[in-house]
């Protein structure tokens, strides 16, 4: 049984890469989508290094979070439509699995380009090179959270209106947390500080929602079928 | 002797309670049609069968077992067709119908979900995306997963809604094998198809007169 | 017991008795709360007059995540033995601990600008009754998002029991990390460390809030119970 | 007389030509079914009838005049029917009828709207969210639009798709009397509904036996 | 027939604001989404005043765009997937007209209530009250071009996979010239120079997008349909 399970969770994390691939440029958009809204703080904040320096990653952390949000509204809402979501539901794994094979499959196709991208960012906004490594583990860390805590909101707006602007709304605040140890962990390091206490806890927050967000990404689930 | 039953049935959707007092009983090697006007609750009841949805009152039995016992093995006991095709336009034909044929069993050999195809004279589709499919061929692509696993429950919802004459031939006939092999079918249907059956009408127990104690101080 | 009140004709008929006296010890306390608070108690030798606003502040505050929890329990309830009357406490709930979090925030910010210089910090206390108040407002969006009202209720229930993950990080951002904010004095394992006579108008607040909260409680589910029978009725009369 | 026809039309859809060099025409007061098993291509016919979708080749006439000449004319002597119900779930019955009928004419009064929800017996529904309506429900809704503002020409998809036997009946007393009023339709189905017509085979159009170099380059 | 076009442009929006209504807050969730990605950026940004003060006018720019272009999508969306987009192509009028009429009906329901709380979120931030008349005229000229700008790309994306994440794509490049202008108008103001330049361009932007964009969208919209 334990087999059959741990066949169908991976089983499903192929599909669904495949099905970001079939669909083309999906995680290419979405790291497209990164970078124009990284580039849109220079235009509004204006040119000065300083203030660019010293917001580097503040801005890399909101893009970032806004990416992931923006990409997370299609996780269940094609198969709402499409009707596979009730099979997946009457499939004879356990929901939790399901839905946690399709969050690492999201998460591979959508944080995981943005932490690779990050340093070319962080390069045009002049971040100093001392903040690099800890951007890129405190992105490690916060974004599969992100996924995690997100399928929970992906979830529960099923069939709802407006979708979009709702999903934004119950989520990003619960990413608000993430957001502020991810920043400051980035500029402890800028300062010279040690970032461990950040990154633990940025550590911490991925191992609880590991537990927890499936069971409440699935149960929202079993609402939105009925 | 496998038997699919449910007694005292009543479900409540969108506020509204959509039957009450149902019961129906369905015995190994036979169907049971779901007759009733538009709006009178079959496609609700099934979806009640299937355990997508939860009755406010009663209770399902498989082989006079509560089915919410063991949900699991329940699920796996039960195929679902429902009003959407539940087919993945990115991916191709075959792909799609051996995603799930995977999912609900270890079948490894290919030739399960060809000879699916084949019934549904889709084999000739097999490698093109679904995304070409019509209303019908979806349907049929839908209808294929029920050959492709055992399962003894099958519940169809309108199956032979937007199929050619050709197709529901197949589909009757898929239903009659079942039924020979020993397995449960409940149908929603306004068509008859040629399928030795029960039928249960359900505008019977569906109460347009509410009583207004039934929604005392909702 | 629970399922004997759980009926909502029972319900109400017992909440029309309630609802005065509430509304009464909810003006008496607060009327009082306020008079020991504004007026008789003494000024704080540090803060001196500022310290009024605690008076209004700190209960809010608590109220704020009093009616969180509430909200969280009873949608665990609804969710578990689907009342209906479960669901629609929560959902009258949700205003009025929104309305609870936005004072605390408004005189939480009024305190600020006097004592710390600056209206608004972004530390872990204040932040996190600031996404409170965003989950307040996500739970009542969420509730209403739906076409059909039953759908709501479960996801915004199911939303409340995440989010009740913040409430211990309110509670004890202060002790966790080092704020700005000062610790708790009142609510806490040793025994308050407060004087009596700054102690006893807070408790009268606190207890003015309470009733203040079921009282806004009933009516507002007496009037959501009599909405459902109207759009009941309006559906019936259609159907027949 | 009235009349509308189609010379040589041939249509690619997703990159496969669907048909090829169909001709049809129907008179006053004919109903013409298209019939064909599925994936032949009636459906693509009926969007192409209506001008949602444009022939590769051929033409389209009405009244022998090109219908790309005047097309908002065209437009407002159709009523399309498709797969899709058109239902707005968050206003009421009427309220989404009223609308339709209001878009394509000057309708003020109220009885026009009324009569179409009496035939299609959704008058009891009118104030209700159409949220609240099952899946014949809104077919039966989406039909009613055709019986409140006269349009010559119906185009119809499936129209019986889930309705029930009394709806079916409803339906087909509405073709006839369109008949009767010189109106023209055209019916894809793979029922038989009971009105006197003619019929088309769209499979001869269609080239089952796809020529690899369809495909060339996929 | 004018008369009768005028009535249905009238009649299409009155019923585009009925829809809005009766889905409860919809214009709530975007001033709700607006509030919250303004307050982000004191989270990421820290909270010296100085700075926030400093941005606080291309803060509430990039806000408001992101909440446009978010509430966006579902512009065309929900018509495209209940059928009544092919009705409303089969209708006698103009699509154009039809177009025009839903975008406005957008700016009324997402654009205005945007406005009307602008200043609260600039008191927030510090920003100097002399930009506060600047920033509601530049804003009342520059969303609704967002609104006409966007309804093309909502148009487009129509029966794409990722429509979120699409989106924002096609129409964020578009709106980069109203943020800039936006942003340099307020700033101007800051800086007691004149805004007039800046507001006389977003004005033309937006007499530009009256004309051309209605027809823009109404042609994606033909070939969504087909
Ligand atoms: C917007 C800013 C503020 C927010 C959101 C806020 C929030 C809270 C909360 C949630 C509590 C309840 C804590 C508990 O029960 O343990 C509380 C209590 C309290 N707050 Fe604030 N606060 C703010 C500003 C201030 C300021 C400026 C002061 C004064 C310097 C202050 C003084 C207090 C005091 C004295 C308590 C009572 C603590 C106790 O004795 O238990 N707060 N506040
Ligand atoms: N998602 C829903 N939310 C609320 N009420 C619903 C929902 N779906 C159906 N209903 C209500 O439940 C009743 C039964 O609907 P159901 O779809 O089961 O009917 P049906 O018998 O399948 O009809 P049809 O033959 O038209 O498909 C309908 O009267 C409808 O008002
Ligand atoms: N949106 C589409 N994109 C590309 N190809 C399509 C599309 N829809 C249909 N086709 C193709 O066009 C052909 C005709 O489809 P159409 O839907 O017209 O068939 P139909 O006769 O209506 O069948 P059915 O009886 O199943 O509804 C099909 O073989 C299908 O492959
Ligand atoms: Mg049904
Ligand atoms: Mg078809």
């Amino acid at each position: 049984m334990a087999g059959k399970s741990i066949q169908v969770f991976f089983k499903l994390i192929q599909r669904e890469i495949l099905l970001a691939i079939r669909h083309g440029s999906d995680s290419c958009m979405i790291v497209l989508f990164f970078v124009i809204v990284v580039v849109l703080f220079p235009l509004s904040v204006g040119p000065e290094p300083g203030i660019l320096t010293r917001i580097s990653a503040g801005i890399i952390w909101v893009s970032a979070l806004l990416s992931v949000m923006l990409s997370m509204d299609r996780l269940f809402q094609s198969d709402y439509e499409d009707g596979n979501l009730d099979l997946l539901i009457l499939a004879s794994e356990p929901l939790e699995l399901i839905v946690l094979a399709k969050t690492v499959a999201h998460w591979l196709t959508t944080g995981f380009p943005l932490i690779i991208i990050s340093p070319v960012l962080a390069l045009f906004l002049n971040m100093d090179t001392s903040g690099y490594s800890t951007l890129l583990i405190a992105l490690t860390l916060g974004t599969p959270t992100l996924s995690l805590v997100g399928a929970i909101g992906a979830a529960l707006i099923l069939g709802a209106r407006r979708s979009g602007v709702l999903l934004s709304l119950l989520v990003l605040p619960l990413f608000i947390p993430i957001l502020i140890f991810g920043v400051s962990a980035v500029d402890a390091s800028l300062t010279n500080l040690s970032s461990k206490p950040q990154l633990l806890i940025l550590g911490g927050l991925f191992l609880a929602g590991l537990v927890l967000c499936p069971w409440a990404s699935a149960a929202a689930l079993r609402q939105a079928a009925e | 002797m496998t038997s699919f039953s449910g007694k005292k049935l009543t479900c409540i959707r969108g506020e509204r309670v959509v039957f009450n007092d149902l019961d129906f009983s369905i015995n190994e090697g036979e169907v049971l049609y779901l007759k009733g006007p538009n709006g009178s609750g079959k496609s609700t009841l099934l979806r009640l069968m299937a355990g997508l949805l939860r009755p406010v009152n009663g209770t399902l039995t498989w082989n006079n077992k509560n089915i919410y016992q063991d949900e699991g093995l329940f699920r796996s006991l039960t195929h679902y067709v429902g009003h959407q095709d539940a087919v993945k336009t990115a991916l191709t034909v075959e792909e799609n119908l051996r995603f799930w044929a995977e999912m609900n069993s270890d079948i490894k050999e290919k030739s399960t979900v060809q000879k699916a195809l084949q019934e549904f004279s889709l084999d000739s589709f097999s490698t093109l995306p679904a995304r070409f499919l019509s209303a019908g061929q979806r349907k049929r692509l839908n209808l294929a997963r029920l050959c492709t696993t055992w399962a003894p429950l099958w519940l169809l919802d309108e199956p032979s809604n937007s199929l050619d004459s050709d197709s529901v031939n197949v589909l009757t006939a898929a239903i009659s094998t079942h039924q020979k092999k020993g397995g449960i079918v409940a149908i929603a249907t306004h068509e008859n198809l040629d399928v030795h059956s029960n039928s249960l009408d359900i505008s019977m127990f569906t109460n347009f007169k509410i009583k207004s104690r039934d929604y005392d101080g909702w | 017991m629970f399922n004997y009140f759980a009926n909502p004709v029972r319900f109400l008929r017992l909440t029309s008795k309630l609802q005065p006296i509430t509304m009464f010890v909810a003006s008496v306390t607060i009327g009082l709360g306020l008079y020991y608070g504004l007026v008789k108690s003494p000024p704080d030798y540090q803060q001196s007059e500022t310290v009024r606003i605690m008076y209004v502040h700190v209960p809010a505050a608590w109220m704020a995540m009093f009616c969180y929890v509430a909200i969280a329990c009873s949608s665990a309830v609804a969710l578990i033995w689907r009342h209906m009357l479960a669901n629609i406490i929560a959902k009258s709930t949700a205003p009025i601990g929104a309305s609870f979090t936005f004072l605390a925030l408004a005189t939480g910010s009024l305190w600020g600008k006097p004592m710390w210089g600056t209206w608004w910090v972004w530390d872990a206390r204040l932040t996190s009754v600031l996404i409170l108040f965003f989950l307040y407002l996500g739970y009542m969006v969420l509730y209403n998002a739906f076409d059909d009202q039953s759908r709501g209720a479960r996801a915004a229930a199911i939303l409340s029991i995440v989010g009740v993950i913040n409430v211990p990080i309110i509670k004890f951002s202060v002790d966790w990390w080092n704020t700005l904010h000062q610790p708790a004095s009142v609510i806490k394992m040793d025994g308050p460390s407060i004087h009596p006579s700054m102690l006893t108008p807070l408790i009268l607040m606190a207890v003015g809030y309470t009733a203040l909260y079921f009282w806004l409680l009933f009516v507002r589910t007496r009037a959501e119970l009599n909405a459902n029978k109207v759009r009941m009725m309006s559906i019936q009369q259609v159907e027949t």
